[in-house]
């Protein structure tokens, strides 16, 4: 692997190749809590952490899956731990900052089983990143996130107001949208070569 | 720049087309008293006053007929001398049928008016308040508000400044115009009586600069002992407002749900203070008003004294109308209400009559196009609302919405925005439905 | 594994709930493990020969493949089968078992993503012979075309990256013009329409061939047939295959 | 004469309007065009006419099929699609294949307009959302330029133009790279003055600046257009590539040359104040603006598209709604202690 | 109606057209027709084997740890269809990239194993497994097809129009992916319209 920047790194998870518009992943949170933005927002910061927390989790475990010779346990290693990690995560925050509970940790069992989370993982993984790159590339990863969540959230919010015709309303008018913010994205592509 | 901060306007607001040119040059003239008069019981915002009246009772002009209710309603008196034929329902301003007092003048009815006890201009602020409201005397720019139940400072508070509102930026109307250049002395007393009731130090009559000649004719007489001065202002919609008169006279902006007496000002119509000037000292009661009659429809244009009760055919009838007469504002066309039929009296806080023939319709054949977020509402709004997300907001009855993140109750339905709107949205009607059923979801 | 629990599921017991997970655990564990020892040996040849194909592909006249990597020396010596170093270099030997060129691993941003290549170096023309894209997720229709323009895979018949006389550098790094404008031969012609990717490419290679040439140059003997004589290891037991 | 009972028509204050209309707006608008649409047919000749008049049709007939599909009245009266159709043209390429331009003329007003809802629902401008369909489904074809003022341009039509439907364009003769291509790609500077006055290859409508600008003045002039959209768009652009090129100037143009260039001025003075997909306070126009150019100068100094105006505007309609949220007039009288619900 | 089990996820219950799940194999790898199906193939496997085991461990698993349980399931089955594609083709695999193994969080094969599997027989499960699965390939195929024909002009590969046609990139590109998706779902709620 090239040593790409940190920078450069964050900037390709965020806005070239944000998860959820150049690699759909993590499309039912996007779709389902895209209606308000007070709600994508907070999903946008609890998949970010989530996302912090498995590129942590998958750094570890790839060394260990190496250093002991099975890659074939990967996967199912991959989504047990960070699957239980953000379990014990879930029970601190309860335990120690029942606000931050409510606004975030209501979202959390709810991400563990989201591909935008195990798809880190695999990239990182499969990209090869050093510690700090993966650390960057789940920055970006979660700060693209929760722009295309925070985007989509404002237009939507925007368009509960307007006569979209019934066929389109829901999920078609979300996936249009994404569409559409898919094709502004691909303004930023080249950045950072 | 420094105009638009200080005193000399407010900022937003527009600049519809003025037309007073056909009436602002006419002295008041006197209407004829109507066959049947129709006089409201609730003529001000408030409790409807309680009839002293019996039907077949004879009454003689300027008798009171009904007593206030409580504090917020005021008293009314017979606009002329006859016979009360009935007192049942009359077809009311907003097309609901309200209580009146229908009353049969003597057909040899005169102008005599008959006279109570008189307040002295040394009484105490409790019996020139008291005096007022005998003296049924509402805000007669249109708002209706029983003039006395403002004027005591809030609890703790005090008034400095009383602000006598001569604006007059409603087109069309040149009503308070005429006030002031034919009932200067009568202003001038009620001033008197208002300054001594609030307590307020000074008075400011803020008049707009198309009426030059009234505020030089103001000048000339001011007496020298009142504190009293006469500020111009340019002329903008809807300066006429409490609030934005205020910013405009003073720099200070009343807080949003505040009274003016949050930043210690009172605002009273100049037609107002004359008629209070014009009252107490003889202890009389509002027997009725100046009413420019207007617009393309009417053939004599003018401004009349007019009979409060004098129902709208009549008056229509006798200053002559176009046939093709198609609609009739009472009050200007900016804030007036659209009359549903000509049965409607006469009230105090009528000011203004204005009919279009079908012709001339400035607002027909109009098509509703969506809200293309142009922000023009926005730039006219005096309240710095959003009523283009209002409106929005509105036609997708998110009521609750509009309260409590857009203001909506801020809005005092100056109508800036919908005169604005190219898509021609009744703005103004959605925000009334909007508080109507925010009122009602609280009510029950 | 399919006995059904004894016990009532309403209220379980610790060790219902630890034997159940267990159990499952181990189930699949032995399942993976048996699939993936199963398919092992099929998929390491599929992958050998993909890479052995890649190196024929850059090297042409090429007919066998070895794997080097350099060991703590910078001496290059034959790669281990899971060598995942990034120092690797495939060497490529004609069908007498002479070297024709060395087979380069090289990555770089390009317009959506990073681009891996592998580059054929011809050590005695001291030139690139040869492309080949590994990965890309270039536009479809455009960036792409780098794979299968054959104006733009012509650029890389002879291109140019001898060394400077004193053999720390390259004497003309390579350089992207504009399409139809290339008059040396270090210089790529780029592609009309996909300039970034073109761009990339060249700097791609500009910057792998100044970092690694100069070091392999310095080194060619270690690729040099020996001992051992090409193509005669058993496939998929080290770097080095046979051709077919 | 006046009958007692007689019924009035009945309609709530105000009543009066002023002279506003949607039409006249973008009457306007389309009369602002005019300048640049003219120049631009006669820069580029036959080609130009056939485009625009071929993405004007499909406009105007999407928009009639939607309105009967959706059983609404003909909304073809507001003249909005006419602006649509008038400004997706002048964003395309001379020689593109007339196919193409109809198909991007479907897309943009079903896909950008249609399915909203019609007027004021598009959250997106519909003109750019089929350039940037259209860019992304034909690359190659949308950044094929023919240079203006070509030989016997009234009398014939490249071949490109009249491609059969669904098949390829056959780029003939000269392709010429745009001023900003030429710029990032091989560090060459095109004179300013051929910049302002249109001398240039590049989009129907990205030649001349000043008559852009004349346009623009005239709406402005008009209150038909918020002048702080252009003003915030063209004061970041101009100040981070004064910055820019200050610093680096072999690798960054002068803030002239950037300002002229591409589709900066269509895209400032006619795209991004589209009414319906900008914010409606004055802050956030500025704001509105500045972001916009800031998009715009970092996708043209750091991006891999030579030009980024399109794209930036997609992203600035896309946080327009979060701009609406974050700036909001202040009610009157409330005190700035207070906040804003 | 045992045959129901199986009809219902083809149309009814159509997992990508009706209950919108499973989108993100569904756009990601649908730009192509082949790969769509060896991807809609792949999820059809591990659903049916998934539902089966599940249904036949049922009794087995305590309440509390049955998601842990799931998900150790059908990881392993995605391992599994992992390598065997592996094996089969390099090529496909790479194509298909990391979202084989994406198929372990597609929300479909846990919400059926969840919601269905852990209820019923193995029979039913199977039934519902292939239902679901089939009608999951069938939406992937449409979406591909529509994808590959547009964006490359052909089907499987083979070219379906004369040499000089011209391909529709942005259909191959993540926005074509979702105006594709958007327009099935019109379509869809269209046709269903009658029987809402």
């Amino acid at each position: 692997m090239p040593d790409q920047g940190l920078g450069s790194i964050f900037l390709n998870a965020c806005l070239i190749n944000n998860f959820v518009l150049a690699y759909f992943l993590g499309l039912c949170p996007f779709l389902g809590v895209s209606n308000r933005l007070e709600t994508a927002v907070r999903m946008g910061g609890a998949v970010s952490f989530v996302m912090l927390v498995a590129s942590v989790c998958s750094f570890g475990i790839e060394r260990v899956l190496v250093a002991i010779d099975a890659p074939y346990l990967r996967l199912i290693s991959f989504i047990v731990v960070i699957a239980s990690t953000v379990q014990l995560v879930e029970m601190f925050i309860r335990k120690t900052s029942p606000a931050l509970f409510r606004s975030l940790g209501i979202f959390l069992p709810l991400i563990t089983t989201n591909c935008a989370i195990l798809g880190l993982a695999l990239f990182q993984t499969n990209k090869g990143y050093d510690f700090a790159q993966s650390i960057a590339y789940a920055l970006g990863a979660g700060a693209g996130f929760t722009l295309a969540l925070v985007l989509m959230a404002g237009l939507r919010e925007k368009l509960e107001l307007a006569p979209v015709p019934d066929p389109v309303r829901g999920t078609a008018l979300a996936l249009v949208l994404a569409g559409i913010l898919s094709m502004a994205f691909m303004g930023f592509a080249g950045l950072g070569v | 720049m420094l105009k638009w901060f200080g005193a000399g306007s407010f900022r937003h607001g527009v600049h519809p087309p003025e037309a007073k040119d056909a009436t602002r040059d006419l002295p008041i003239r006197r209407l004829p008293f109507a066959p049947l008069l129709v006089v409201p019981l609730s003529q001000h915002l408030g409790r409807p006053s309680i009839p002293v009246v019996r039907e077949g009772q004879q009454v003689v002009r300027g008798e009171p007929i009904a007593r206030p209710d409580g504090f917020l309603s005021v008293a009314m008196h017979a606009p002329a001398s006859g016979v009360v034929k009935a007192i049942g329902l009359a077809p009311g301003i907003a097309g609901r049928m309200l209580p009146a007092i229908y009353l049969k003048p003597l057909p040899g009815s005169t102008q005599e008016v008959v006279e109570g006890t008189p307040c002295p201009l040394d009484a105490t602020p409790e019996q020139i308040v008291h005096a007022i409201q005998e003296a049924g005397v509402v805000g007669l720019g249109g708002a209706g508000f029983p003039t006395h139940a403002k004027l005591r400072p809030p609890e703790g508070g005090f008034i400095d400044t009383l602000i006598v509102n001569g604006v007059e930026c409603e087109p069309y109307l040149t009503t308070d115009h005429r006030v002031m250049l034919e009932q200067r002395e009568d202003i001038f007393t009620g001033l008197r009586f208002l300054l001594a009731a609030t307590g307020a130090a000074r008075a400011i009559i803020g008049v707009e600069e198309n009426k030059p000649d009234a505020a030089a004719h103001l000048r000339e007489g001011l007496p020298e002992k009142l504190p009293v001065s006469i500020e111009v202002l340019p002329v903008k919609y809807p300066q006429g407002a409490e609030k934005m008169l205020i910013e405009a006279l003073l720099g200070r902006r009343v807080p949003p749900g505040g009274l003016p007496a949050s930043v210690h000002a009172l605002c009273v119509n100049v037609a107002t203070t004359a008629e209070i000037g014009r009252l107490l000292p003889h202890g009389r009661g509002i027997q009725e008003r100046v009413v420019t009659i207007t617009g393309p429809a009417v053939r004599h244009k003018g401004n009349y004294h007019v009979p409060i009760g004098t129902p709208l055919h009549f008056l229509l009838e006798t200053v002559g109308v176009e046939d093709d007469l198609s609609r009739v504002f009472l009050g200007g066309p900016m804030m007036g209400s659209a009359a549903p039929c000509l049965d409607v009296p006469i009230t105090k806080g009528t000011s203004g009559v204005v009919a279009f023939t079908e012709r001339e319709s400035l607002t027909t054949q109009v098509v509703e196009h969506p809200c293309i977020r142009c922000g023009y509402c926005l730039d006219a709004c005096p309240m710095f609302l959003d009523p283009s997300q209002l409106g929005l907001l509105a036609a997708n009855e998110r009521h609750q919405e509009m309260a409590d993140r857009h203001h909506l109750m801020s809005c005092f339905e100056c109508g800036a925005c919908a005169y604005v709107c190219p898509s021609h949205i009744p703005l103004v009607q959605r925000f009334r439905v909007a508080k109507a059923a925010l009122r009602k979801a609280k009510a029950s | 594994m399919s006995t059904p629990a004894p016990l009532p599921t309403a209220d379980p017991s610790a060790w219902s709930m630890a034997r159940a997970l267990v159990g499952v655990g181990l189930v699949c564990g032995l399942l993976i493990v048996f699939v993936y020892e199963a398919t092992r040996p099929t998929i390491e040849r599929a992958r050998a020969e993909a890479l052995r194909r890649a190196v024929f592909e850059v090297l042409p006249g090429a007919a066998s493949s070895q794997s080097f990597e350099p060991d703590e020396n910078g001496r290059y010596i034959p790669a281990g089968a899971n060598s995942s170093s990034e120092e690797i270099v495939h060497a490529g030997y004609d069908t007498d078992g002479r070297l024709v060129g060395l087979a380069l691993d090289a990555a770089g941003m390009g317009y959506q993503d990073v681009i891996r290549l592998l580059y054929g170096y011809a050590t005695e023309a001291e030139a690139i012979i040869g492309v080949q894209v590994l990965e890309s997720r270039e536009t479809p229709g455009l960036g792409d075309r780098v794979e299968s323009d054959p104006g733009f895979q012509a650029n890389f018949e002879r291109l140019d990256v001898s060394l400077a006389a004193d053999g720390q550098t390259i004497l003309h790094p390579i350089e992207v013009v504009k399409p139809g404008e290339k008059q040396h031969p270090w210089q790529i012609d780029g592609l009309t329409g996909a300039t970034i990717t073109s761009n990339a490419i060249g700097s791609i290679l500009r910057v792998s061939t100044l970092a690694r040439l100069p070091a392999i140059h310095a080194r060619l003997g270690d690729f040099e047939p020996k001992d051992s004589e090409p193509g005669d290891s058993e496939p998929g037991d080290s770097g080095k295959e046979v051709a077919p | 004469m006046v009958g007692p009972t007689r019924i009035l028509e009945i309609r709530t204050s105000p009543h009066l309007l002023s002279g506003h209309r949607v039409e006249t707006i973008m009457f306007n608008v389309v009369l602002a065009l005019l300048p640049t649409t003219a120049w631009a047919i006669w820069c580029f000749g036959l080609k130009a006419l056939l485009v625009l008049v071929t993405a004007l049709a499909s406009c105007l007939l999407t928009e009639r099929a939607a309105c009967a599909f959706s059983d609404r009245p003909s909304s073809l009266g507001d003249g909005s699609v006419a602006i649509t159709g008038l400004l997706y043209g002048l964003t395309l390429p001379p020689g593109l294949p007339l196919w193409m331009v109809a198909v991007g003329g479907v897309i943009g007003v079903a896909m950008g307009k249609a399915l909203f809802g019609g007027l004021g629902a598009n959250p997106f401008n519909p003109a750019l959302v089929a350039r940037a369909f259209l860019q992304a489904a034909f690359p190659v074809a949308m950044t094929s330029w023919l240079p203006p003022f070509g030989p016997d341009r009234f009398g014939s039509l490249p071949a490109s133009t009249l491609a059969p439907p669904f098949s390829r364009a056959v780029v003939d003769g000269w392709s010429g790279a745009t001023p900003l291509a030429a710029s990032k790609f091989g560090g060459e500077l095109s004179a300013l003055a051929d910049l302002a006055t249109g001398a240039v290859a590049g989009s129907l409508g990205e030649t001349s600046g000043l008559l852009i600008l004349l346009g623009g003045a005239w709406l402005v002039a008009r209150h038909m257009m918020n002048w702080r959209i252009p003003v915030g768009i063209f004061t970041v652009v101009a100040g981070a590539s004064a910055l820019l090129h200050f610093v680096a100037p072999e690798s960054h143009a002068p803030p002239g040359f950037m300002l002229f260039s591409g589709g900066l001025m269509l895209g400032a003075v006619f795209m991004a104040t589209d009414m319906v997909g900008s914010p409606v306070t004055g802050a956030g126009c500025l704001l509105y603006g500045a972001l916009i150019g800031a998009l715009v100068v970092v996708i043209r100094a750091w991006g891999g598209m030579p030009e980024g105006v399109m794209y930036a505007i997609l992203l600035a309609n896309a946080v327009s709604p979060h701009i609406d949220r974050w700036i909001r007039p202040r009610v009157f009288g409330q005190v700035a202690a207070e906040g804003d619900g | 109606m045992n045959a129901d089990e199986f009809w219902k996820g083809l149309w009814r219950e159509n997992p990508i057209f009706v209950q919108v799940l499973g989108m993100c194999p569904a756009l990601a790898v649908s730009n192509t027709a082949r790969n769509a199906l060896a991807m809609g193939l792949a999820t059809l496997f591990v659903l049916v084997a998934s539902n089966a085991v599940v249904a036949l461990l049922r009794d087995f698993v305590p309440k509390q740890v049955r998601i842990a349980t799931f998900i150790l399931i059908i990881a392993t089955f995605v391992t599994v269809v992992d390598y065997t594609i592996q094996a089969v083709s390099l090529e496909l695999h790479r194509a298909l990239g990391a979202f084989i193994s994406l198929i372990v969080v597609n929300c479909l094969i846990l919400g059926r194993a969840e919601a269905f599997a852990s209820r019923n027989g193995i029979g039913r499960s199977i039934l519902d497994g292939a239902g679901m699965g089939l009608g999951f390939t069938l939406a992937l195929f449409c979406l591909g097809a529509v994808r590959e024909i547009l964006g490359s002009g052909s089907l499987f590969g083979v070219a379906l129009f004369h040499a000089e046609f011209q391909p529709w990139v942005i259909m191959l590109l993540p926005s074509g992916g979702f105006f594709t998706l958007a327009a099935w779902l019109m379509l869809f709620s269209r046709w269903r319209a009658p029987d809402a």
